[in-house]
């Protein structure tokens, strides 16, 4: 079993970004999976996540206990996670956006994403060189995987900037 | 002239707000703010009442009066409650255009009627924002929302056309541009004794830009040029109803007197 | 009138430049720095050209840009 | 007004009395039969004591006044019967909420849907508590005499004030429209609200887990709000716990303080091997039956909830183990079967009357008598 | 249209995608977090299908208008969470009494009133069956992955026509707003109304006490009235035998036929000594407690009714006499316990979980444990 | 010309009707046979849709069509989603002003706006009759009723007005006097594409008599001599509003069209 | 024209005398017997008179009454 | 206990009939008294009717089931009721209004009330003459009382007219 969350602020696309994850865990690579996703409103503002369980088997527990990996992208996401983001594998930050990274978390990954993003085409893409970095850093799935999953599910004027940006991210080392 | 900050130490109750950036909805309660600041009436004689929406937290939680956040549709009909139980409070209803026309289109037609003495605020976004950018009652014929996605078959409606024939005592429209004849607006709105309703036009960059294609600037800009006091339809902005008749709350008032004795 | 400074709360803004779009002396302008949420926020290009008439702050949104007097 | 003394009343109109007596002061409504008795008294009675009638453009709005009014201070009521009740549900989860003191009397008729309008029936017993979406409670009272219309809405207001939360008189039209002999006492017993004078006040329970509350226009600057919130009123929908707290307080105010809340009517409970469970307009037959059963030697007790929710559960427990069978006559066949059932089981006869008519006392004594062979 | 395949979608478009597939031709709806995303989804698809889609002015008018279109013909659904599902229940009430078919899908969110919008919870369960006045019945599902929005938005409709009631697919935030992989197969089982091509052919009842619905337009003179009403429509609210015969009918439809609506699944029960009951979301993580349980040498069984209403009750009933407790894990402190209890009674272990969150695994695996000591 | 023996053979499906002596509501049924007997509309393509109400008894039962009887206020809303699914019928809906205009206030303003091709009549006699004579929004400000013992402090609505706002395709007022015109209205409605709209004065005599202190004779007499085409506010009568704009069902045939190639 | 007979349906009429007060010719009056329910109906006063115009049809509320012509 | 029945049609004052006798019973002579009315619905058609039980003891039972008087103002009425008729030790009918009086009811008293309710000023008084024939018939409580509580209840411009309305139906002779 694997278990991921993206967290950050709405408007960032963590929800679009934990789909991807999802479709391609499901759809790419067959394996069962849950993903939901939690935000206070829909209005656009306030923490958001996106949840994803993967597991070869049924799955029976639909919220993260014991997280493989998490993704931030906001501050106050991160802070508000704090304990499971202890528990977790892989801690991935934007490290654009986040300063504050509490000692006690270990295994942190930073990537400047947004910026990254920014160069590429806009920090609204961030979203996507994270998941490129996610990839490289757990294996979990290849960058072809995660391609294949984007022609499918983006609408076509955004592929190629996506698929860019998830390639830029695979390509930042881990540090 | 008000500061920022004077309006941040006084009137509002924490920041920042949950409204997307650029919402024209932060801009209405800057406005709401200063009318009432420019009255100088006691905050405490002020009762704010909304429905559901982005549009009625403006109120909710950030203005600092008593504050009644109600169910979708209804705030009108419980600010019909309050007032007349307390009829020294000035009761201001903000409400969006899918909260006041759609679900709650009755009772704002029936408080014009009644000519209760209430100030009702209604966000215009031109659709349902909060709940993900569906056609509203406001919505352009042909437009494309989330819940229209080949075109509005339906039309929108003329909200102070609709609220005038219903009776009120006093009717408004203006736009987010707008915003120091908005002020005077909600002035004059606060202080008429009779209903008094102001419909203002309010860019929703999220999901109007989106049916509109257009930013939030870009909006503005649409509201400054094509919306004016000598326009037609729904581009008509202005005054359109200045009378007065006999207030709800005070014929219950005279009323009593007559039967008590 | 002139402004002694330009206060903008890094905390609030959201970027939306509507004050820099009201402006009429532009004295505003686009930061390159993003903000916690990831979005722009408006910087002083010129603060001399500031005739204090508040537009800025009476158009503001999220009631994040205060100009103080001298 | 209402002077003491005696009258020849429908019941409604003891409804009205017992809520001018009460102290009602605002009133919202919208005609429907067998309720509009109740309006039209109210609309001639309030502003002679100088509160306030509204009647509103439909039962949502009516419901929607009655707590704006709430909250100004003044203790509000409406009344309607099932079509309009069935309207009012999302707002009674709105003020059970907002812990909003109302009173809302429900003068039952034969549904489903618009059914027989004039006839009275109790099929509204199970809606009167779980009518509205998500966790919350009410109080659900039960009279079943034009003095009890009186009485109970007197009581209604006074669990409102004490507990801030509506609180439902759940009448029929027998009962409501039945005329009858009404005496209106000296004194009655009145119950206010705690008034908060700070906001502060607003979030500190006492023992029954209830705060003063707050009014508009004291300048506490209050912050209402029907969704999830901190003591203080704060929104707040994304912490479980904020929810967690709110509503087990909600739930649990009317749990923990059952007890306090319970009230029934009992007769020959003590040796009864046959118990007649009954509420309002079919409590009097069966009451009738069980004396004369009594008469006959059949061993048969009586009980009568006067408050329907919370129910006296434990005492009904207490009899479970004694009785050998339960009947239970009511003009519904839903009514407050499960309820019964939940705690009797297999020994609940049900004896539904469904047809706009109140069972007989002829009609329960059978049941009584082929219970007991 | 919705070619057979494998997908990877959310529960609120399975649940649209399975309507298509149903048959349904009429959608009328109001936006409500969290079913706007049915609604959007029925207002792309249903075009395409030649269908039509409505966007209504409330929630009202939303299931009056599919109550209508249900009379010109076409199978039609609404969906909506909580307060809209509130608002809706006078006309359920109406759309049980006149025998008309119709879906609505109630995605739970966490209440009561506006609580918290985005979460899940399953408090409308009561709600569902008892939520408007007066004696009816309704048919009530419950969806607990992205597969059964579809499977059982199908045999909701299904339902509807062949019982002539509205029926209610009570789904929740959770199973409504998560993706998973759907599969839509080739052939799916579709039921279609009988037809009448008399007035009096609509007065005559089968075996399963429904009668041929009539069609507007088809010149039988149809008088559809939710008043009191002879077989033929004829309205009659004065004649006590009229209303009992009608309104048994109507319960009777569903209470006779139970065993055919029944539907639950089950595992190891046959020697269970603990049995978890649960449904929707809560009832994934009771059914991977129930496994690990059995694997640590607990006698843990498992039990989920995937209807609701009527609900397994033959089934529990035999269960009760060798289950030593019985646990029921679910996000409400109502939920289906009042139902659980009427036959489990003491047995029950009810395990609310209260805060728009599902329960883990853990949770559940801990209260069995200590059920088991 | 129609006589009533051929009335009673054809299309009333039974008598005497529930009416109380001298109610105009059986004229009104009247008038309604015979606008679709001019038209020699086949009767399977009609179907009637009332509320609750004295008024929404005269289709049901009277009215030889298939009729759907439904709940308080909500007609317009069923009969919506009847005509969108069978867009053949011709749907009329028979409401009270209680009914159309007090609970039902919000489904006529969307219908309006909306366009939908069905046909209102709504009978206004000035209060809810069915429960016993309360104040309705069309009572007059001041106006006795078992509700407004004192006296209406509210105002009654110009119905005609607000749904001529809320942009009806046909608008038009006529009085039971009035019983030519108001046929020739009804069949001109009924063959209307849009949404059309009769608002009919008739006379309650147990209720509305009582509060305006007359008999039903007298009340045709006002009628007569009161309500004129050349009158103001409530007593003009005529028609109002004769436009043609795309109608709700043509503009969603079209769509699907559209969409389906 | 001229009416052969004017039937009037002692059943169905409630006796609101609307046929009496629309009718031009005076051709109907009151009657000083009441039908089942205590209420006085029309009679025809003078058959003679009637136009056969039809407008007591037109008006009755209650389908009670039919002018048959000649 | 004695159980009343009056019954007619809509409009012709039945519940008024039903509430002066109630009203009489219960104030004037002190007993228990429920009564309850019915109709089909609010409009002024269909059947009516208004029932008294007068008991010394609590009343149990709301409906009337063994009828002592039953008063009849309208055939139908009369028709629909005829099984409790039969039962009954008065049957008291307007005999202006009801020709049809089947043989199996016996004790039957008929009074022309709707021609001496004309003769006093209209027939809707006929159910006034029919409760003072009820006090002559059954002598249950004296004209004095139902006088009493006739000022007691009926608005004052009524009242004069409506004592001479019990006044005549009270001289009038049983047949
Ligand atoms: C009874 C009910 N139905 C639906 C909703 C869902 N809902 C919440 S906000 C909203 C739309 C608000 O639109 P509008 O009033 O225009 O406000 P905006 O968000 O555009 O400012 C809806 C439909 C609800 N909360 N309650
Ligand atoms: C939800 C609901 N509320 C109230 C009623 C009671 N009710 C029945 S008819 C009616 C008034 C009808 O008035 P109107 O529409 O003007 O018709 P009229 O009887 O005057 O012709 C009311 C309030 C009801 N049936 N349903
Ligand atoms: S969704 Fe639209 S209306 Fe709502 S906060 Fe965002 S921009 Fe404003
Ligand atoms: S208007 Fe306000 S929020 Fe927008 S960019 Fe300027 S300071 Fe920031
Ligand atoms: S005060 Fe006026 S000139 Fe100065 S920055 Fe603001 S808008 Fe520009
Ligand atoms: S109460 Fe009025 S509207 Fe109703 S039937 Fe009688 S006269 Fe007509
Ligand atoms: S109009 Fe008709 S009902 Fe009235 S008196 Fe004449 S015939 Fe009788
Ligand atoms: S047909 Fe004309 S003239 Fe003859 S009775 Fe009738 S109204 Fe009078
Ligand atoms: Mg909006
Ligand atoms: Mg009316």
């Amino acid at each position: 079993m694997i278990q991921i969350r993206i967290g950050g602020w709405a408007g960032q696309g963590v929800i679009l970004a934990g789909t991807i994850l999802a479709e391609t865990f499901s759809r790419v690579l067959k394996k069962n999976v849950v993903m939901t996703r939690s935000y206070t409103a829909a209005v656009r503002s306030g923490i958001t996540t996106s949840d994803i369980i993967v597991d070869d088997d049924e799955i029976y527990d639909l919220i993260i206990t014991r997280p493989n990996v998490m993704i931030f992208m906001y501050q106050k996401t991160l802070d508000r996670y704090i304990d499971l983001a202890k528990k977790s594998d892989f801690v991935i930050v934007d490290s654009s956006l986040i300063k504050n990274i509490p000692e006690e978390i270990k295994n942190v990954y930073k990537i400047d994403a947004s910026r990254i993003a920014s160069e590429i085409s806009s920090p609204r893409i961030a979203n996507m060189v994270l998941l490129g970095y996610y990839s490289r850093v757990t294996g979990h799935l290849g960058l072809r995987d995660l391609e294949e999953s984007i022609r499918n599910t983006v609408s076509k004027r955004f592929v190629e900037e996506d698929i860019r940006a998830i390639t830029a991210g695979y390509s930042f080392s881990p540090q | 002239m008000i500061t920022s900050r004077y309006i941040k130490e006084n009137y509002v109750r924490r920041l920042p707000s949950a409204f997307c950036p650029g919402c024209g909805d932060g801009q209405i309660l800057n406005a709401i703010i200063r009318a009432i600041d420019h009255l100088k009436i006691d905050r405490k004689d002020v009762a704010a009442v909304s429905g559901i929406g982005c549009s009625a937290w403006i109120p909710s939680p950030y203005l600092r009066v008593d504050s009644l956040h109600t169910t979708h549709g209804r705030p009108i009909a419980f600010a019909t409650g309050l007032k007349v139980a307390n009829p020294r409070l000035k009761v201001i209803v903000v409400s969006g255009d899918g909260d006041a026309t759609g679900i709650g289109g009755n009772h704002l037609l029936h408080a014009a009627r009644s000519n209760v003495g209430i100030t009702v605020i209604m966000v215009n976004n031109g659709l349902y924002a909060m709940t993900g950018g569906q056609v509203a009652p406001t919505t352009p014929h042909e437009a494309k929302t989330t819940t229209t996605p080949y075109g509005n078959p339906a039309f929108s409606l003329d909200v102070s056309r609709v609220v005038a024939a219903a009776g009120a005592s006093y009717v408004a429209r203006w736009t987010t541009w707008h915003m120091n004849q908005l002020i005077r607006s909600i002035e004059k709105a606060i202080m008429k004794k009779g209903f008094s309703f102001i419909e203002v036009l309010s860019q929703c960059p999220t999901y109007e830009g989106r049916m509109l294609n257009m930013d939030h600037i870009q909006m503005l800009e649409w509201f400054k040029n094509k919306f004016r006091e000598d326009a037609d339809g729904i581009y008509k902005i202005g005054e359109f109803v200045d009378i007065e008749k006999p207030e709800l709350t005070e014929e219950l008032e005279k009323m009593i007197e007559r039967v008590k004795k | 009138m002139k402004a002694k400074e330009i206060i903008i709360d890094r905390n609030l803004c959201k970027g939306c430049s509507i004050c820099i779009h009201v402006c009429p002396k532009k004295t505003l302008g686009i930061s390159e720095d993003i903000n916690e949420y990831g979005l722009f926020y408006p910087k002083v290009e010129d603060l001399a050209s500031c005739i204090v008439c508040r537009l800025c702050e009476l158009y503001c949104p999220d009631f994040a840009i205060e100009v103080v007097q001298e | 007004m209402i002077s003491p003394g005696e009258y020849f009343v429908e019941g409604d109109l003891a409804a009205a009395y017992g809520a001018i007596k009460a102290g009602c002061l605002f009133f919202a409504g919208y005609p429907i039969t067998p309720a509009s008795e109740i309006t039209q008294a109210m609309a001639e009675l309030l502003p002679r004591v100088g509160g306030k009638f509204l009647q509103m453009e439909d039962e949502i709005a009516s419901i929607s006044a009655i707590i704006g009014a709430s909250w100004a201070g003044l203790k509000s009521m409406t009344a309607t019967s099932g079509p309009g009740f069935s309207l009012m549900q999302e707002n009674i989860g709105y003020a059970a909420m907002t812990e909003t003191p109302i009173v809302i009397i429900d003068v039952q008729r034969a549904g489903p849907a618009i059914g027989q309008a004039s006839r009275p029936a109790q099929g509204d017993i199970m809606q009167s508590r779980f009518g509205s979406h998500g966790d919350y409670e009410t109080i659900v009272l039960s009279p079943n005499s034009v003095q009890e219309m009186f009485d109970l809405t007197i009581k209604a207001f006074n669990l409102a004030e004490t507990y801030r939360v509506p609180v439902i008189v759940l009448s029929d039209a027998e009962v409501g429209h039945m005329m009858e002999r009404l005496i209106v006492p000296e004194n009655v017993e009145i119950v206010n609200r705690r008034i908060a004078k700070s906001l502060q006040e607003t979030t500190i329970y006492d023992e029954s887990l209830v705060s003063p509350m707050g009014r508009f226009g004291d300048g506490l600057e209050l912050m209402i709000t029907g969704s999830t919130h901190r003591p203080d009123g704060t929104r707040d929908t994304g912490t479980p716990e904020v929810q967690e707290s709110l509503v087990k307080r909600l739930v649990n105010k009317i749990e923990k303080n059952r007890e306090r809340i319970e009230n029934w009517e009992e007769m020959y409970t003590d040796d009864a091997d046959i118990l007649v469970i009954s509420h309002g307009a079919s409590s009097r037959p069966s009451k009738g039956a069980v004396i004369r059963a009594r008469k006959e030697g059949i061993k048969a007790g009586f009980l009568r909830p006067k408050v329907l929710w919370p129910s006296p559960e434990k005492r009904m427990k207490e009899l479970e183990s004694n009785v050998k069978k339960v009947i239970l006559p009511e003009m519904s066949l839903r009514g407050y079967k499960m309820e019964v059932e939940r705690i009797f089981r297999g020994k609940l006869l049900h004896m539904p009357k469904v047809g706009g008519v109140v069972p007989t006392v002829e009609e329960i004594l059978k049941k009584i008598r082929e219970a007991s062979l």
